[in-house]
């Protein structure tokens, strides 16, 4: 085997040189590219909805949502989704911004959650749920991910979330690791945060949710890890259900002491 | 001919009055060039909004990647010191060149940043209409597939 | 593709005697409810698809995988990738190179949004340098620019390349590549094409 | 009703500097359904920006325009509180007009 290996990683050397010059000129003029458009992000006009989603009175109780607890009292929305996802004594269970928008909205409001788990993204009681996402996490902008998982449901869920994320399945082997476990890997040209380590983390959980032009639509974390799971050819993750969340957590605490960089704009 | 010009006139003070007291909004009364819009290159577009020809002019400044992660959004941004009462962008390859043109009254700056779609990697144009002559300047922006294209 | 699987599905007393700890088992349990409430099927992606064979359990765990029980299945592993590989059935192992890079250009298949109607891409691009035409590609596989130029089209390599394609476990059990031809992901027809990008001296690779 | 639009102006050395989001789907005309039917155009025709009734900038969009449309310009002859209003209409009549202080 040693043979057959030898002319292969060879000529790989060979190419490698100019290869990576060629690359790094097209990675440049893709970082200028990303520049020129962050300048008015369009996730401000999910903001700007969900701003008033979160003040209206809205389903069957009639209610707003101020009074919602992410996690720093009733009403409290700066900073909350800095310190998601986490521990919540009333459904003693860690929740992420989405799920915990939920509970938020069938207790307070009395809209169930069926309705939002069985629908679809960007329609719906879940396209509000979105919006209100924009307008919590626009709120923890620039603060710093608060995750340390120091509650023993919190580092389990870490233990799951890695677990999780090191699960190979599907027709392709593919695992959140085959793409997210080194530095300076890329598909096609989009650079792929290392997700096992913290910088690589909190780049990667703090830049999402974000706004996406090659949908024109705000992507919740939610959707991004659902078309993770998509393209890693893997049956279809449920909304809000702990995989989700273990992920989530698993990279908020990994990222813990970064930066909220949300919501973002990617490709 | 003078008739119809009559009734362009006419047309023009009714709606002028319309925006006046509130029955239609400055947008609805404002013109969008059909022709223009349908043009399948730059002497079509050209030829639409009243010019013959356009000189190239390196006072023309465009700001604009050269690689498009996504032919979705691309940035364009025209500016010029030349005295601009109308700037337009243009893409080559795109099914109608047109993207979008812009008035500038009097006490605006010659300044516009859009984003625009691409279909393909293509020249893109920025048409600067000052003292009533065209002139332009070109940019080839090259629209990559990103993501895992599934 | 369910048969594959059947085929590969792992021993789960195997892979518990493999287990590290006590601890571990309990997370574990925790794990596969936690599997079994997060996913449900959708379109071709059924729930089948999170059943891990041995190779995939195996690489899924990095301790695990270091322990010689573990080395010694994966070895085994290789060697029945490797026989299993089907050589060309015509005994030609190159096809079109301009069919070769549509399919490594494309990214769809076996997703949920995808259906079994329409061909499979390979998805090349998304990880390696091919075509030098094509600025936009990945690096997670090493660069294939020049691939056949630098090589030529000996038996050696026609095979090695064939068998990669095909399989690349039977070299690295866990490799990153997906298993083409053992998942059914590209037909013998589609390989054959890929083939001819890499190594036929017409291909713009080699130019 | 349509959304409303993101507005923001600031004033710095006698220009002000304006940046307008839009929401609007600005459907090109080229697409097409799950089921292969093309989805009709539908996007953004005219765009008016105006300070104390006086036009100070005005486009016309075609279908390139992409989706939630950014616009940025600059006018001058207008001071900090003065109130820039935004009007748009799009080709099957859908309008919107919002407005913002100069700050």
């Amino acid at each position: 085997m040693q043979t057959k290996y030898a002319p292969f990683i060879f000529a790989s050397l060979l190419s490698l040189g100019s290869a990576s010059v060629f690359s790094q000129s097209a990675t440049d003029e893709i970082a200028k590219y990303r520049e020129m458009i962050a300048d008015g992000n369009p996730s401000e006009l999910y903001e700007m909805a969900g701003e008033e989603l979160w003040k209206q009175q809205a389903g069957p109780k009639k209610a707003t949502l101020e009074k919602c607890d992410l996690g720093l009292g009733p009403g409290v929305v700066d900073g909350a989704a800095a310190q998601l996802p986490r521990y919540f004594k009333d459904t003693d269970r860690v929740q992420d911004l989405e799920s915990r928008l939920m509970t938020c909205m069938q207790t307070l409001q009395g809209i169930e959650q069926t309705e939002i788990i069985n629908g679809a993204f960007g329609k719906g009681a879940r396209k509000n749920v979105e919006a209100i996402v924009a307008y919590v996490v626009t709120h923890s902008k620039d603060m710093k991910i608060n995750v340390p998982a120091t509650h023993p449901k919190e580092k389990e869920m870490v233990a799951l979330g890695q677990k999780m994320f090191f699960y190979q399945g599907g027709p392709m082997d593919f695992s959140c690791a085959s793409c997210h476990s080194s530095s300076g890997q890329r598909i096609r040209l989009q650079d792929l945060p290392d997700l096992t380590t913290q910088a690589g983390s909190a780049l990667g959980w703090g830049s999402w949710p974000a706004y996406r032009v090659s949908s024109g639509e705000f992507w919740t974390m939610q959707r991004r890890l659902n078309d993770c799971f998509r393209q890693q050819r893997m049956p279809f993750p449920i909304y809000g259900s702990d995989v989700t969340i273990a992920l989530s957590i698993f990279m908020a605490n990994k990222g813990d002491g970064g930066t909220v960089q949300t919501p973002g704009l990617k490709r | 001919m003078n008739n119809q010009r009559r009734n362009v006139l006419r047309l023009t003070s009714v709606i002028a009055l319309m925006v006046s007291t509130g029955l239609i909004s400055s947008a609805q009364a404002a013109e969008w060039n059909k022709a223009a819009f349908e043009g399948k290159n730059l002497d079509d577009v050209l030829k639409a909004i009243g010019g013959t020809k356009a000189e190239a002019s390196a006072d023309i400044i465009m700001r604009a990647p050269d690689i498009a992660e996504n032919g979705a959004v691309v940035p364009v941004g025209v500016e010029t010191k030349l005295k601009a009462s109308q700037i337009v962008i243009l893409v080559e390859k795109n099914p109608s060149s047109l993207a979008a043109q812009f008035m500038l009254p009097e006490g605006a700056e010659a300044f516009v940043t859009t984003r625009v779609k691409m279909g393909q990697s293509s020249n893109v144009h920025a048409l600067v209409k000052a003292d009533g002559k065209w002139y332009i300047a070109t940019k080839e922006i090259k629209v990559t597939l990103g993501g895992c294209g599934g | 593709m369910n048969t594959t699987y059947l085929r590969y599905c792992t021993s789960a007393v195997l892979l518990a005697s493999l287990a590290l700890s006590v601890q571990a088992q309990t997370v574990d349990a925790k794990f596969d409810a936690m599997l079994k409430d997060g996913f449900r099927a959708e379109g071709i992606a059924g729930l089948d698809r999170l059943k891990q064979d041995q190779i995939q359990a195996i690489c899924s765990d990095t301790e695990l995988r270091q322990t010689p029980a573990a080395q010694k299945i994966l070895i085994e592993q290789q060697t029945k990738a490797m026989a299993d590989i089907k050589p060309p059935s015509d005994g030609k192992y190159l096809g079109s190179w301009k069919a070769g890079e549509a399919i490594a250009q494309s990214g769809r298949g076996a997703t949920w949004s995808d259906t079994t109607k329409a061909p499979n891409g390979g998805g090349c691009y998304n990880c390696h340098q091919i075509s030098k035409q094509e600025i936009s590609y990945g690096n997670i596989g090493p660069s294939l620019a020049g691939y056949g130029k630098a090589r030529g089209t000996s038996e050696a390599i026609l095979t090695y390349t064939w068998n990669r394609i095909n399989n690349s476990k039977a070299y690295n059990a866990c490799s990153n590549m997906p298993r083409m031809a053992h998942f059914n992901l590209l037909t013998e027809q589609q390989i054959k094409d890929v083939m001819a990008l890499l190594l036929d001296p017409e291909s713009p690779v080699n130019k | 009703m349509a959304d409303p639009m993101r507005i923001r102006a600031a004033e710095k050395d006698g220009i002000v500097d304006v940046k307008v989001l839009m929401k609007h789907d600005m459907e090109s005309g080229q697409r097409k359904d799950a089921a292969g039917v093309v989805i009709p155009a539908w996007f953004i025709q005219t765009v008016v920006a105006q300070v104390k009734g006086k036009t100070v900038f005005s486009a016309e969009f075609g279908p390139a325009v992409s989706k939630d449309p950014f616009l940025n310009f600059k006018i001058k002859g207008a001071a900090k509180g003065d109130e820039i209003v935004v009007d748009w209409v799009d080709n099957k009549g859908d309008k919107r007009s919002d407005k913002a202080k100069i700050t």
